[in-house]
């Protein structure tokens, strides 16, 4: 579903993401983890275009090379981005919030479709008050209901349990498994959690100083490798 | 005002002679008595003008127009009387008076006006005035009989109160009633002031006023009586017309800032050139009226999309040639467009000229709409009271029932996440630019009908609308269209007793200490979500 | 581990942090008092009649579904929301409800925020030293010199939260979860009586959680610090409760030990869902 | 000592040197070289430079509040105009019966106007001590009073912003106004002495430049002291996040206000030196679109560095004198076209091109993130 | 080839005065090509130095000080408004420079180095009261202006002069508002009011610039037309009626000393001039144009007199120097530095212009200090040996202030 191949990126002058390769198989989720500061949200943020990258390639849907399409393309394409500290429109209604999901959409749809009312009720609820208004984690909901909106094919989540009580966790979880089963839905999603990652994802991806350092299927996820580049 | 005697007996002899002029006249006795007008004084023109009307020829009601419009003139040389049809530029094109024939063009300097001053001009137009008290349109005979207020004299009682009797028009005979009811006051009689008693017109007033200063006690006082009901009820229409002053005003306000609600309020650029993109729209209401002379109310309508237009492709022009390199430096905004607000003034300068330009006023926006005769709305406020009322309902609209509404608002709130959701922010930036830019050309358009058309146009109103907006709570269309509306009515509530400058002075204060009643204006942003 | 409770005790050595003669009375009772607070937005309750004591020294978690009213709860405490009912008390001396937010903090409340708030134009360490407990008025402020000791304390901090690097580096570039350490840190140098930390392991690897836990383990103690913590990550929250209090609807839902709590059917039901021991483990 | 701690910094080493070197160099060629000579500076432009120069000092009043607290004073132009009103008032009465009235008590205006007593506010201004302490104290008073309302209030960012318009605004058109006493729209002019010193003469103009100059740097390193100490960076705390700030136990108002008088002050003695300087003051100094032009100065010179409002000020109102002499016709292309320029091109004004040329050669040390600015 | 002469030109191009200065600026740069095209003055070309002081009053100092130390021109033509001219004074005293201004003031003034070509009030205002009320029998008087000193001077000898002749303090309505004021609703209604009080009344305006515009067009929104409450004017002239549509203004008046209409052959050669060198079929002719030209010929005249562009000796050879006016008479300079004028009273004509309705038989001479003014009734002026003082008080027999020596 998407290749990234040897892609570099500098903040001014620091470089941040040395060379990195990753691979999100279609209908799989690939999780990457790693230390704060590592680099995983620029990786994202790159792959949606919010960063500029300096070199290497990130292609989707094994055809388009989505560092050569302008930011508003990439989620016309069919990527939906949940991002790390939610980015929410806090001034936006919550409904509002959701529509804007709805500017990526191909087939002009106006209403939000009712799949995400029904994963988050709460979002219902609170249809007519702001964003900003809600708690972290009413928040952090509406950020996964907002792109889930576009239905998208492929789906990158930054640390989408964040602040979100257990129950409702493993709810997304559950959501994440059944678009993927159903729908043929890609994941590539950012955790920290262990647990989380280990019954979710598909494959890992463990990152270091801006280089994937280890990868594999969820299950070769040893102790060792956790101690090796996830302990301080 | 008083009519000198010669002409009263002209005034008289209209009402009985049953004008228009009919008679058989001669060329010759026309030279006559046009040289005649040529006169030294003032006082001999009224004489001429007497002589004009008796001889009855059928050209007197021409020759007396031009002569009102200043436009009856002496050829120096020849000493020939011509009629000018149009007096701008250095040559006007001419007629001969007493045959009317086309005599070309003559340089200005060839020619001698004759002038009349404002007296003669006032008793011209009665002249002409009186003589509509016969015409069958009912609208005509009301102006003429409200003109004749004030100017009834002993000669006329007797053919007005014919003509009072056969008048079928209610308005019209209870003016003529009123008409004669003045001239017996003037006369002493106590009586004539039931008859004026309640009635709000000035030269009532004046009348009345006049009464109360006489000698005779008992006049005096049923005058006084009367003019205290008559100030009872001029007080309550002094209240509303008030209120309309200030909603008048207050939507001037509205139409100067809501541009800026847009433009500033929801898409945060500090556009110091909003003023001169309403300069713009004042310009292409000239322009327009320009390209279609004599069809001023035509040209005002065109000129409605078309100042939308212009301003909204300046608009474009600003966004993209400065404007997007400040992406998330909206302060700089200030800055450089402060700078294309020179550079627009200064153009205009330059280009079309440091003076004002003349804007003029159709017909149907002249003058003032009756509500009785102590108020009066005047019409061209009264269209742009209205016309802001529209925009407003338009903008509302656009910016919550289209796209462009929510994408504009989450563009703003967070340009990166917006685009990451597939909005195109660019061209909403351009659209939205496009449309505050635009809506600022309308109110350019209708400012044209209000004030100066001018270089400095837009800076006598930047700082209010700025200050409008924020008042308003920055980012509320609501907002705005309250707090303009509001501070007009302060405004011009405090004006009688403040005056002008204190007046203002006290609004600019009352904001100041509103604000920290309410740091975040009228209606502001509550909650979390607007700590961000 | 020792280490950084030996941090916690360093105002022995460094005796100009010690906060000058405890304002806090806490002779006759607990530190933190609440009663009957509620508080609505627009008319929806976010805190219903809500009762909570916190005693001195101890180390409190709470818990509780999204939109319970937890974060609201700290908004009411440090003085940045107003209840619209109830009294809320530091001490047996101090009502807070009286007081404006530096006031309240300069009695030695401190907070950690939910979404990590940093001055992004300072330096890291610059943010340290504004965090810094001592006098906070406008002259000395003017004055105050950046002697070798404070410098040393701020390097330790630095160390502890693992940003001795980054010390010169403004804090907007720093990534989500390096901002929820700075903040820890603010909170470290600050030296409150109480300290309130919303969501601190929220983006944590697991091994980070481990030192978040020892370090708030390690501050709480009587005649030192008392802790709350809000947390959604239940086995950070095993680790460290000792009493937990569940929040639901604005009012406290249950309280008790860990084990209790996650046994007790509703909180199962609200909160932690069919399997909450999968979750936790 | 905290205020010495500016002379330590490279940036106010060289600032100062420049200055003072630049300050000693126009007096010298003032001085000493005759006026044919090309290379002569002649009183008319000391006289500019000094203008210059006390517009500098406002600009760096401005910096200081709008750089390091963030707040867009739109109305700093009040306090520049006060601190000028409080230095012609005194300028004025030193008139005494050479007016063209003769009146030994009167302002000339006030004799015209038939007022037969000074009114009270006029009083004490005779005295020269009095009228430099109202110098500082009119602008502090006000901005004390205002300031001590709006950060109260918790007034911030646009609506900030637009009472002080408002207060300048207001002020503007009360001074408009005669019955107010100071003048009108004619304003205080016709200044004979200063202190005894004849402003016609060439060594009194020297002076008020030499003196300006001296302001300016004393004023400057004020601020840098300020900057640079903890309450600085509260400051810029406050600025990024106030309500953050609070929660550490600052408050924030009372160190908003502090700089906020300070700054007004500052304003208030550029405008007491620029009246002798260019012989006027009248209520167009309030004007809010003047206040709108000095935060212009600022940005375009850099904002939050200090020597970019100097640098700012210094180089608008040059350009300004030396296009209205050398384009009358189209000297606003020029000027609009070169905030326009500089804004696109420059992102951190001029001081940044400076200190990105200075700062190549040590890349760890980050520019700071654009500050927060105010906005919808 | 000898140096030329350096006539300075100090009016506002840009600001909110553009609009009434750039044309004076227009007016002397054509004299003095028309000057150079008949041979220069003393043999010498004349060349015209361009500011622009920018409608900003301290920058007019500045300005007047650039052209006179920098430039070293041998005149100034410059300034409209009285602040400004105010701003520059002690300039042109200070560098002894020649400042000839050419518009309607409110007096109260005279300096050794400026030659006043506009009006005294005692030229304009006074004549204008007097008009209304012997011609038109008027009673009631609103004085209405902007507030600035030249309104408020002119109105407190107005005032004083009305009072004067018997007019009662209910007869008298004053009236200021800011400069640019745009919503004149209540004041027209007020005047209205009025105005309806039985005596004949009349509004004399000392409204400046851009408030003129709106202030008119209310008056005939709210229906008041000449015949009713007659407006005179004394800053609404030419230029500033090709702004307005004129059509319902037809009859309001103005006080100047020139009107376009004038019916002479100099002003019909100055008029093509004008358009020519403007090269706009459209463009009008003012008052202080004229004042320009009346001015700029006294200059060279004196010039031509004294020999030489020294200051000293040309403001000696002008006093008593007397050049054609565009109205068929001539303009003397008086020893108190203002010239004689006659005064004219114009109506509004539908095409903008003016027609003549009234004049003085002969001209009169500016005032320099009011006779109606308490503080300066004792005030004379005149710059001539042995008095060479410009505020010398009759009463105590000596020179005012410190300006004379
Ligand atoms: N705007 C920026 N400018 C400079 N450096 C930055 C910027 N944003 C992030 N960085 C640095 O880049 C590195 C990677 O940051 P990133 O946000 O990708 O980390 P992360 O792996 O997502 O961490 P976390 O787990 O804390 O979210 C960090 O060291 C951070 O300090
Ligand atoms: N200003 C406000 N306006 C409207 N509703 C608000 C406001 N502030 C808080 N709320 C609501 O109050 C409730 C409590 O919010 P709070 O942030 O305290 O929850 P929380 O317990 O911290 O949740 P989370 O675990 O998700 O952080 C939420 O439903 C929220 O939407
Ligand atoms: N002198 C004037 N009209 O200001
Ligand atoms: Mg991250
Ligand atoms: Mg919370």
């Amino acid at each position: 579903m998407l290749t990234v191949a040897s892609l570099n990126q500098y903040y001014g002058e620091s470089h941040t993401l040395w060379d990195l390769d990753l691979e999100v198989p279609t209908g799989q989720c690939t999780c990457v983890m790693g230390r704060n500061g590592v680099g995983k949200t620029t990786l994202m943020k790159a792959i949606m275009g919010e960063v500029a990258v300096a070199s290497g390639s990130i292609l989707y849907d094994d055809e388009v090379e989505l560092t050569r399409r302008r930011v508003e393309e990439r989620s016309r394409l069919g990527i939906g981005y949940v991002p790390q500290g939610r980015q929410i429109f806090p001034l936006l209604t919550v409904e509002e919030n959701l529509r804007t999901g709805l500017a990526a959409r191909q087939d002009g749809l106006t209403r939000i479709p009712s799949r995400v009312y029904e994963l988050f009720p709460v979002l219902e609820e609170m249809k007519h008050r702001r964003g900003g208004d809600l708690s972290g984690g009413q928040q952090q909901q509406l950020a996964i209901g907002r792109a889930l909106v576009l239905e998208p094919r492929l789906l990158i989540l930054d640390e989408p349990g964040e602040g979100i009580q257990p129950n409702i966790v493993a709810q997304i979880g559950e959501v994440i498994r059944r678009l993927i089963r159903e729908d043929g839905l890609s994941v590539l999603l950012v955790e920290q959690k262990l647990p989380f990652a280990r019954k979710y994802a598909d494959r890992f991806v463990i990152m270091d100083r801006g280089r994937p350092r280890a990868r594999g299927e969820i299950g070769e996820l040893s102790d060792a490798l956790i101690r090796e580049h996830l302990t301080v | 005002m008083k009519i000198p005697p010669c002409l009263r007996r002209l005034l008289a002899l209209c009402l009985l002679a049953c004008l228009p002029l009919t008679a058989q006249a001669q060329e010759d006795d026309g030279q006559s008595l046009l040289a005649s007008l040529d006169a030294a004084s003032y006082a001999q023109m009224g004489g001429a003008i007497e002589a004009i009307v008796d001889s009855g020829d059928p050209r007197s009601r021409d020759w007396l127009e031009a002569l009102l419009g200043g436009k009856l003139q002496r050829h120096k040389e020849s000493g020939r009387f011509v009629v000018v049809l149009e007096n701008r530029g250095r040559n006007w094109p001419v007629v001969d008076a007493l045959t009317g024939e086309d005599l070309g063009e003559m340089s200005r300097r060839e020619l001698d006006r004759i002038g009349i001053n404002n007296s003669l001009r006032g008793q011209l137009q009665s002249v002409l005035a009186v003589l509509d008290l016969r015409v069958d349109d009912v609208g005509a005979r009301r102006e003429a009989a409200r003109d004749l207020l004030g100017q009834v004299d002993e000669a006329m009682v007797a053919p007005l109160q014919d003509l009072l009797e056969a008048e079928g028009d209610a308005e019209v005979a209870r003016l003529l009633a009123q008409g004669l009811a003045i001239h017996r006051l003037e006369q002493g009689q106590v009586a004539a002031v039931d008859v004026l008693a309640g009635s709000l017109n000035g030269e009532v007033r004046s009348a009345l006023s006049s009464a109360a200063r006489s000698d005779d006690p008992a006049l005096a006082e049923a005058a006084e009586a009367a003019l205290a009901g008559i100030d009872q009820k001029l007080r309550l229409n002094r209240g509303l017309e008030t209120l309309y002053f200030g909603l008048s005003l207050g939507s001037v306000l509205v139409l100067a800032a809501i541009g800026l609600a847009i433009t500033f309020g929801v898409m945060g650029v500090i556009n110091m050139a909003h003023g001169e993109l309403m300069m713009l729209g004042a310009y292409t209401t000239w322009a327009m009226q320009q390209l279609l002379p004599g069809q001023p109310g035509l040209a005002l309508l065109l000129a409605i999309p078309a100042g939308f237009l212009v301003a909204a492709l300046a608009g474009i022009a600003i966004e993209r040639g400065v404007i997007q390199f400040l992406k998330g430096r909206p302060l700089e905004t200030l800055l450089a467009t402060f700078g294309v607000s020179l550079i627009l003034q200064q153009l205009v300068r330059t280009v079309i000229s440091p003076l004002n330009r003349t804007v003029v006023t159709p017909e149907w926006m002249s003058g003032s709409l009756m509500i009785n005769e102590g108020l009066s709305l005047t019409l061209n406020r009264l269209y742009v009271l209205g016309f802001a009322m529209l925009v407003f309902a338009g903008l509302m609209l656009v910016m919550r029932r289209t796209r462009l509404g929510l994408e504009v608002r989450a563009v703003t709130q967070n340009r990166a996440m917006a685009r990451a959701m597939g909005i195109r922010a660019t061209r909403v930036d351009i659209m939205t630019f496009a449309l505050g830019s635009g809506v600022a050309g309308l109110a350019g358009v209708a400012l044209s009908q209000l004030t100066n058309v001018g270089p400095n146009l837009g800076q006598n109103y930047i700082i209010d609308s700025f200050m409008v907006v924020v008042f308003g709570g920055v980012g509320n269309l609501w907002g705005t269209l309250v707090a303009g509306l509001s501070l007009g009515v302060i405004n011009q509530v405090l004006e009688p007793w403040a005056g002008a400058v204190l007046a203002k002075i006290l609004v600019l204060v009352f904001i100041i200490l509103f604000i920290q009643k309410r740091p975040r204006g009228l209606f502001p942003q509550k909650g979390r979500a607007a700590e961000g | 581990m020792s280490f950084l409770n030996s941090l916690a005790d360093r105002d022995r050595v460094f005796d100009f942090l010690v906060p000058a003669a405890s304002p806090v009375d806490v002779r006759h009772g607990p530190i933190l008092y609440l009663e009957g607070v509620s508080v609505s937005f627009d008319g929806f309750k976010a805190i219903n009649d809500l009762n909570l004591t916190i005693d001195d020294g101890e180390l409190r978690c709470i818990i509780g579904p999204n939109g319970a009213g937890k974060t609201t709860m700290m908004d009411i405490i440090t003085g940045k929301t107003r209840p619209d009912c109830g009294s809320v008390w530091f001490g047996s001396r101090h009502n807070l409800l009286a007081k404006s937010e530096p006031e309240i903090a300069s009695l030695g409340i401190g907070r950690k925020f939910q979404k990590p708030t940093v001055f992004e134009a300072l330096t890291v360490f610059e943010n340290l030293e504004l965090a810094m407990a001592a006098d906070k008025r406008i002259l000395p402020t003017l004055t105050a010199r950046l002697t070798g000791e404070i410098r040393d304390r701020i390097e330790e901090v630095l160390a502890t939260i693992g940003l001795t690097e980054l010390r010169h580096r403004p804090a907007g570039i720093l990534s989500h979860g390096q901002k929820q350490w700075l903040e820890i840190g603010m909170l470290l140098m600050q030296r409150p009586r109480l300290l309130l930390v919303d969501e601190p392991v929220a983006g944590m690897t697991e091994q980070e959680m481990e030192r978040t836990a020892e370090l708030l383990t390690g501050l709480a103690g009587k005649g030192k610090q008392s802790v709350v913590v809000v947390e959604h990550d239940m086995g950070f929250v095993r680790s460290i409760a000792r009493t937990v209090t569940v929040l639901h609807q604005g009012s406290v839902l249950a309280e008790g030990s860990m084990d209790r709590v996650s046994r007790d059917p509703k909180v199962v039901e609200v909160y932690l869902g069919a399997d909450p021991d999968e979750e936790a483990a | 000592m905290w205020l010495t701690r500016p002379f330590r910094e490279r940036a106010t080493q060289l600032f100062l040197g420049v200055l003072l070197a630049a300050l000693a160099a126009v007096t010298l060629l003032n001085l000493a070289l005759p006026a044919e000579h090309p290379l002569h500076v002649s009183t008319y432009t000391v006289t500019l430079l000094g203008k210059y120069l006390s517009y500098a000092l406002l600009a760096v009043a401005v910096d200081l509040v709008w750089g390091y607290l963030g707040i867009l004073s739109l109305g700093h132009g009040a306090f520049f105009a006060l601190g000028g009103y409080a230095m012609g008032m005194y300028l004025m009465r030193q008139i005494g019966d050479r007016g063209v009235y003769g009146d030994p008590l009167l302002p000339d205006f006030m004799v015209f106007l038939d007022w037969d007593a000074l009114p009270w506010y006029w009083l004490g201004f005779d005295m020269p001590w009095f009228a430099f302490l109202m110098v500082l104290l009119a602008p502090g008073l006000l901005a004390l009073v205002f300031g001590f309302l709006a950060f109260r209030s918790r007034v911030t960012g646009v609506y900030l912003s637009i009472i002080t318009q408002a207060l300048t605004f207001a002020l503007m058109l009360a001074f408009f106004r005669n019955e107010m006493g100071f003048g009108g729209n004619n304003g205080l002019t016709d200044f004979k002495e200063l202190l005894g010193f004849d402003l016609r003469s060439d060594a009194t103009r020297l002076g008020l430049f030499l003196a300006t100059g001296v302001a300016l740097a004393v004023g400057y390193v004020l601020c840098r002291a300020i900057v640079v100490s903890k309450l600085g960076r509260v400051c810029v705390a406050t600025r990024d996040a106030e309500a953050r700030t609070r929660f550490l136990g600052y408050r924030v108002e009372r160190f908003q206000l502090f700089v906020f008088v300070v700054s007004a002050m500052l304003a208030g003695v550029a405008g007491a030196l620029y009246v002798p300087q260019v012989g006027i003051i009248n209520p167009s100094e309030f004007s809010p679109i003047f206040s709108i032009e000095i935060v212009l100065w600022v940005a375009l010179g850099g904002r939050a560095t200090l020597y970019g409002a100097v640098i700012g000020a210094i180089l608008v109102n040059y350009a300004k004198t030396v296009f209205t002499g050398v384009m009358p016709d189209a000297w606003l292309f020029a000027l609009g076209g070169m905030f326009v320029l500089v804004t696109v091109l420059l992102p951190r004004g001029i001081a940044g091109l400076l200190a990105y040329r200075l700062r190549r050669r040590a890349p760890s040390s980050p520019e700071s993130p654009a500050p927060r600015e105010v906005s919808a | 080839q000898e140096d030329p002469i350096k006539v300075g030109i100090l009016h506002s191009l840009s600001g909110t005065m553009a609009i009434s200065e750039t044309v004076l600026k227009d007016t002397v740069e054509m004299l003095i090509e028309q000057q150079n095209a008949n041979g220069g003055l003393l043999g010498r070309q004349l060349e015209a130095v361009v500011v622009d002081p920018a409608s900003d009053w301290p920058l007019f100092a500045e300005k007047a000080r650039e052209l006179l130390a920098q430039e070293e021109v041998d005149v100034i033509f410059g300034n409209w408004t009285s602040v400004s001219r105010k701003s520059v004074l002690p300039v042109v005293e200070e560098l002894n420079g020649l400042l000839f201004y050419p518009v309607q003031y409110e007096g109260e003034e005279s300096s050794e180095n400026v030659f006043y070509t506009g009006a005294a009030p005692n030229q304009q205002a006074i004549p204008a009261v007097n008009y209304l009320m012997n011609e038109v029998g008027v009673e009631r008087w609103v004085l209405a202006g902007t507030d600035y000193v030249y309104p408020r001077t002119t109105n407190k000898i107005l005032e004083a002069y009305l009072k004067g002749h018997g007019v009662g303090d209910a007869d008298i309505m004053i009236n200021y508002t800011p400069f640019g004021h745009s919503d004149w609703q209540n004041i027209v209604s007020e005047i209205k009011a009025f105005g309806s009080e039985g005596k004949k009344t009349a509004v004399v305006s000392t409204i400046n610039g851009d408030a003129n515009v709106p202030f008119y067009r209310e008056l005939g929104n709210q229906g008041i037309d000449a015949a009713d409450i007659p407006v005179v004017a004394f800053s609404v002239g030419e230029q500033e009626l090709t702004g307005i549509d004129t059509a319902p203004l037809v009859g309001h008046l103005a006080a100047w000393n020139y009107f376009m209409s004038v019916d002479t052959d100099t002003n019909y050669d100055f008029i093509d001039a004008w358009i020519e060198y403007t090269g706009d079929d459209m463009a009008v002719t003012n008052d202080p144009m004229e004042a320009h030209y009346i001015g700029f010929n006294m200059w060279a005249e004196a010039v031509r007199k004294a020999g030489t562009t020294e200051v000293d000796e040309v403001k000696d050879a002008i006093i008593g120097v007397s050049v054609p006016n565009l109205t068929g008479g001539y303009a003397a300079m008086m020893p108190n530095h203002h010239i004689t004028k006659p005064v004219l009273i114009g109506e509004i004509q539908d095409n903008g212009q003016f027609s003549i309705v009234w004049e003085t038989p002969s001209t009169v001479a500016g005032d320099a200090w009011s006779d109606y003014l308490e503080g300066s009734k004792d005030l004379i002026s005149d710059w001539r040996a042995p008095l060479s003082c410009g505020n010398y008080n009759v009463v105590k027999g000596s020179c005012g202030g410190g300006e004379a020596q």
